[in-house]
């Protein structure tokens, strides 16, 4: 079998040999355990640690197998702290080791703050690159899943601000599986966000193909508007721009894929093509990452606005309870009523 | 006023290993419902073990009926403190009316003992909203998810009482996980440097979902943790309703009577898996879980009390319907519809809405009057107008 | 001696008396010192503590004489632990008290991170207002002082970004007195940041003058641009605007104050006046409130104008070493190379 | 590769008592310079009490030196250990060059008895840079200020050299006050479930800035904190070197062999301020810090090696000379103005400089080239081509 991907074509015929590259249908959570499977086969330093980690395979189930398979030298569980899981991974690090950790939702990250900015983040800075952080924190993050409270936060925003960071968040299995790898491969720390939401979604992987940290992805084609988003948002966009299409207006999708270092070419150069944007994101749009990816379009791509760059993000309440979670997110509707303020042109040039 | 800081009286003047607990937990009654005496734990009355037993009756029904509202969807999630009834019970017991408990997610059979209505303790599980009761009615702080952190609220909002000079003692839950972290140290250590009324009542029941004791702490027990902070460590049978209510009441007086913190460290065992979302299969063997059968905290004080008398056929019969009629109160609770109003996300985020706050308010009220639900909105206009005030003057 | 303030007219004849309002010449530590110690006079339940707030009166001495004056039971210090000091102090909100805590240093404020999160922010919402959490965490912030790494940061970004939380920061004697008294009085938790390159900035102070959270203020008049700001780097504006005004180009300044809620109606209504806008701010600018405040006036002010807005900010480095600090911090030469990227017309109308 | 998850085998089989800390701390050489014989801890041999000797005038002298340059203007900040450098010098005496030091900011001296040059040793208290020396070149990671988070960082060093099977011991510091953040617990914690080769070293100096120990914990003592973690607790006097080397030896042997962690606390004083920009007489009577004086580190060990013939004054003389040497290094390397460079700042950020990083340097670039420091930018072209390297291969 042989199957074109983004332009690069593999040959999978060894799909039976664990090690070998496979094209597979799979689910994003099996596309990441996949990915901590084949780093884990790939490299003797890695290791994956976090609360449940170990034989429940993790409350996502995402390290389902790998104690069992690697042992638990390569994957295993800690108490319960989250200071302590990223302390005791920036010492390892500090000690050659590329540590692989699990926080087990978003909000329960954040006991570990201190650590991850002061540390996790400068650690290379502070040696002058001489200890570098190789290490990917990787957190579940957003809503839809009707979780009660500190379940559902999207925290991007925190880490994004953070220089030193990376951070990412993958929308498909194929970017789950081929960006956890690059995260896993980069000497730099990563945050790596998983939505909930899309754990369960399924897309074919090739584990051959390479991700590259930093590139966002043109998602689907349009002339008219650009839709800018990442994470679960891109299949709002999708929706949108699929019920755009309908009503005759060609809606471009962008997935950013890696919030920071943000790739501005791609988005730029495609917010200059149409002239009109959208933001969407999940997490509060205060102070947010889709703040910084609306006040750079309008900054860099001022000249060939036709309207406000407009964003549709979650309020800045705190994340709802799971039943006034509908009424929370940003939904495709929302999104098409965004586009709609972008002073479109009847046939006559005038404001619609 | 009394003095928030920490005064010389409770210097050390005893030896500093009174301050660690004994080899074996406290037990008044055993697995076989026979009774031992304690020479530092008397036991406890014999109408106190009957309220317990109550309490035990109707703690086991709840969680029975939550379990069961899970399967129809009715909940989100619970977590059970099945086989846990024991503790439930003896935390809310042991408190007065002016006193505090701070419980965990874990802890609705504690909250329901303290007066708290079985639906209102229910809401956040539901998903109505992400707490259902007014603290200050019963003195329950909100159930707490983020583990541990609620022992610091427990220690402050003990400080403050101590500063007006009320009689308050605060009871703090937590779980044998929540001891690794932080919070769980950094607690301690305020309560016992300022000297507050704050009970921490550790429910080690074995597992952090998956984790076991032993991945947890080297430690001998964690009760041994207390003589770190300079507060006494006490180890109980978590199973044993009498004992805690020793212990814990003991702790309790101990705080009323100025003399500070006190760490108890409860052993039980958590029979069900962590919630119904969890797969407890993979982490443990089921002859283990098994094994707790013959522990359990009802059977145990069931035998007691009858073979001392103090329950009959008659009133179990009546202890049973009494905990089906609150069982079928939540029933119904749960089985009715919220009418749930939109603009609640938006009330009681700040005191007074933000005009960022209203303009995304009136973003999605917009919306759903466009979106046909536009008798929903409107139909809110007047609470919203009520709860405007409430905004303004939050309490 | 009567001195007109703002407007407000004040009889401050009786400035012996401690607690009649004032007029009087002070630095911003005497007047954040002073706010504290008039609060403790004035309401029963103001709690100060934190990490050397008691016999030191602070490392920055804003607490200076507190605990002499009122007694251990209104001032005292906690043993050290940041999460223990905030944790604290909800648990005292929740019992109605008005805890008023200090961390340290800007960064030494990160392992309290989750309970701000988590519960500063969320226990009224969670409660239905039922406890609020009429709390202050005074946080030391920004660099400009040649400290060594962790003791300068610039964090308002994650506390802006956190619904829930007010986020306050003076620029002035005035400001630091009335705002901080504000907070106090406020049923809302606020973060309370204080610039440390202006503690012994002086200024004239008028205790009768009440703090308005959420509005901004202008501090000098201008009809061609609009330099938004605060803290520390309003003073940064204001030199430019006054070497601009040398050069003939008439810059209006605003203070914002209070970073959220933000002031957009004078804001707003600012910048649609002059067409033209340079947010300047210290702390990184990726993810950051010079970013949304950027974006805000970008999708508020389009019509309006002339150039895109611009945002000077701190590098998105980790704070500069000592000696690297003039490199890094926003000067008023950074924010006139900016002013300058404006689309200038020159006087035949052509861009400049 | 040996196992990073705990083994059975260091489940408890002794008296969970034993991990208790002695009433008093270990002494070995009294105020007086008299030595006590100690069934536990032998006296160190004659050539190492020479050797610590040596090292406590040097870093006496290096304390002088400091604050000194502190005066002067050319250091921005020194936290002192004077009167501490027992505990400085025995913390880096007990290691074997394998092994790992990881050091506070007060902490100098002994990550300067460890290897690192004075001046590099001073780069982050110069302003420099956040820190000065390779850590892999002397086995020192760099000094920390955020309190106790170095711990964590020790913790996890010691679990990947234990993963790897290597033969490595880390000593971790910190003081009395770092012991109440949460990161200590959790340190403490994960070493002792892990099983880890760490010795924790609290220099206990009875203050956190202006507050006394009395304000941080009302345990017995902090050494008493290691009984909750399963592991054992260690008193020692903190300024006798003869002690500190016997103790921490101990703890670094019992590690190295398998025992797993320890945590001694080391009771000693800050003689001086905090730091220079402190006031210490806002909070504490000099009659306080005057009797400390009696119990210097320095005079102790020196009375006994005289009393014992170990020590002349030619040898005074010498090392007096040797101190001196270091200090004049010292003075001239922080004479010497560094040749900075601006673009330092986005090196080493990411291993690859981001697209973003890259416009903000030119920015910052042409901005120096307006501003007529052109020479100083394009002075550093050619460093910079090199960095670039450095970059992409961060190590
Ligand atoms: C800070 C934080 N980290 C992680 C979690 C996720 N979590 C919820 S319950 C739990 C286990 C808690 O174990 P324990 O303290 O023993 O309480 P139990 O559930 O057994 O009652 C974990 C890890 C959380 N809620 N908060
Ligand atoms: C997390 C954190 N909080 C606060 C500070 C500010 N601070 C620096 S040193 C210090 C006191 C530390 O006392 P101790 O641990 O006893 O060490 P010592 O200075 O006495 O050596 C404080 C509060 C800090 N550096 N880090
Ligand atoms: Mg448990
Ligand atoms: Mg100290």
């Amino acid at each position: 079998m042989t199957i074109a991907h983004e332009g690069v074509r593999v040959d999978a015929t060894h799909s039976e040999d664990r090690t070998a590259p496979t094209v597979q249908t799979m689910t994003m959570a099996a596309a990441l355990n996949r990915a901590l499977a084949d780093a884990i086969e790939a490299y003797p330093d890695v290791v994956v640690f976090g609360e449940d980690v170990g034989a429940l395979g993790g409350v996502f189930r995402i390290t389902d197998g790998l104690t069992e398979r690697f042992g638990e030298d390569r994957c295993f569980d800690t108490p319960l702290a989250e200071s302590g899981i990223i302390g005791t991974a920036v010492g390892m690090a500090m000690n050659g080791m590329r540590p692989v950790v699990e926080m087990q939702f978003d909000a329960f990250a954040l006991p570990a703050f201190e650590q991850v900015v002061s540390h996790v983040a400068k650690m290379a800075n502070r040696t002058r690159g001489a200890m570098p952080m190789p290490m990917v924190i990787r957190i579940p993050t957003g809503g839809g899943i009707g979780g009660v409270e500190h379940h559902c936060d999207s925290s991007e925003a925190y880490y994004a601000h953070t220089p030193g960071l990376t951070v990412v968040c993958p929308s498909t299995p194929q970017d789950a599986y081929s960006l956890l790898r690059a995260a896993i491969a980069s000497p730099d720390p990563v945050i790596f966000l998983e939505p909930k939401k899309l754990y369960w979604t399924k897309g074919e992987v090739d584990t051959s193909i390479a991700g590259t940290i930093g590139s966002a992805r043109i998602v689907r084609e349009g002339t008219d508007v650009t839709l800018i988003s990442y994470g679960s948002s891109v299949a709002t966009c999708l929706e949108a721009a699929g019920i755009a299409a309908a009503e005759g207006r060609s809606v471009q999708v962008i997935d950013v894929r890696t919030l920071t270092p943000i790739d501005d070419a791609t988005i730029t150069a495609a917010v200059r093509g149409t002239g009109r944007a959208v933001v969407v994101a999940e997490a509060p749009g205060y102070a947010s990452v889709a703040s910084e990816i609306q006040s750079r379009v309008f900054e860099r791509c001022f000249e060939f606005l036709e309207a406000p760059v407009r964003k549709v993000t979650g309020f800045d309440t705190p994340f709802a309870p799971p039943k006034f979670e509908h009424w929370y997110l940003p939904d495709a509707d929302r999104v098409l009523d965004a586009i709609d303020t972008l002073h479109w042109l009847d046939e006559h040039g005038e404001e619609a | 006023m009394q003095h928030t800081m920490p005064a010389a009286s409770h210097a050390h003047h005893t030896d500093p290993r009174d301050l660690l607990p004994r080899d074996e937990p406290v037990r008044l009654i055993d697995e076989s419902g026979s009774s031992h005496v304690d020479d530092g734990y008397p036991m406890p009355a014999d109408e106190l073990l009957r309220r317990a037993y109550r309490g035990l009756v109707e703690g086991r029904r709840i969680n029975d009926q939550a379990n069961a509202l899970v399967r129809q969807g009715r909940l989100a999630v619970y977590p059970s403190s099945h086989g846990q009834e024991a503790c439930q019970i003896a935390a809310s017991l042991v408190l007065g009316a002016q006193d505090w408990l701070f419980p965990t997610y874990r802890d609705s059979v504690s909250v329901i003992a303290r007066g708290v209505s079985p639906a209102d303790a229910m809401v956040l599980l539901k998903g109505d909203w992400h707490s259902g009761y007014d603290p200050h009615e019963h003195h329950v702080a909100p159930q707490t998810t983020p583990l541990a952190t609620q022992l610091l609220h427990a220690v402050g909002f003990a400080q403050a009482a101590k500063h007006r000079g009320e009689d308050t003692v605060v009871l703090a839950m937590c779980g044998d996980g929540s001891t690794s972290e932080g919070d769980f140290h950094e607690a301690l250590n305020f309560a016992a440097v300022f000297h507050v009324p704050v009970v921490f009542f550790v429910q080690n029941n074995e597992f952090a979902i998956s984790v076991p004791l032993s991945r947890q702490t080297a430690a001998p027990s964690l009760a041994h943790k207390a003589i770190g902070y300079g507060m006494p460590g006490r180890r109980v049978d978590g199973n044993d309703v009498a004992a805690l209510l020793a212990v814990l009441g003991e702790a309790v007086d101990r705080a009323r009577a100025g003399g500070g913190p006190t760490l108890v460290e409860a052993h039980t065992y958590r029979m069900q898996a962590h919630t119904n979302a969890d797969d407890d299969t993979r982490y443990r063997e089921r002859a283990e879980v098994q094994a707790w059968v013959a522990k359990d905290p009802l059977t145990r004080l069931r035998t007691h009390l009858t073979a001392r008398g103090l329950l009959d056929e008659a009133r179990e019969q009546e202890l049973a319907e009494g905990a089906e009629t609150i069982a079928a109160a939540l029933r119904d609770a749960l089985n009715a519809d919220t009418d749930l109003d939109p603009e609640d996300l938006f009330r009681f985020v700040r005191s007074t809405r933000s005009p960022q706050l209203q303009e995304q308010w009136h973003q999605l009220r917009d919306e759903l009057e466009r979106s046909g639900s536009a008798h929903e909105a409107s139909a809110h206009e007047a609470s919203a107008h009520e709860a405007s005030a409430h905004e303004g003057g939050i309490r």
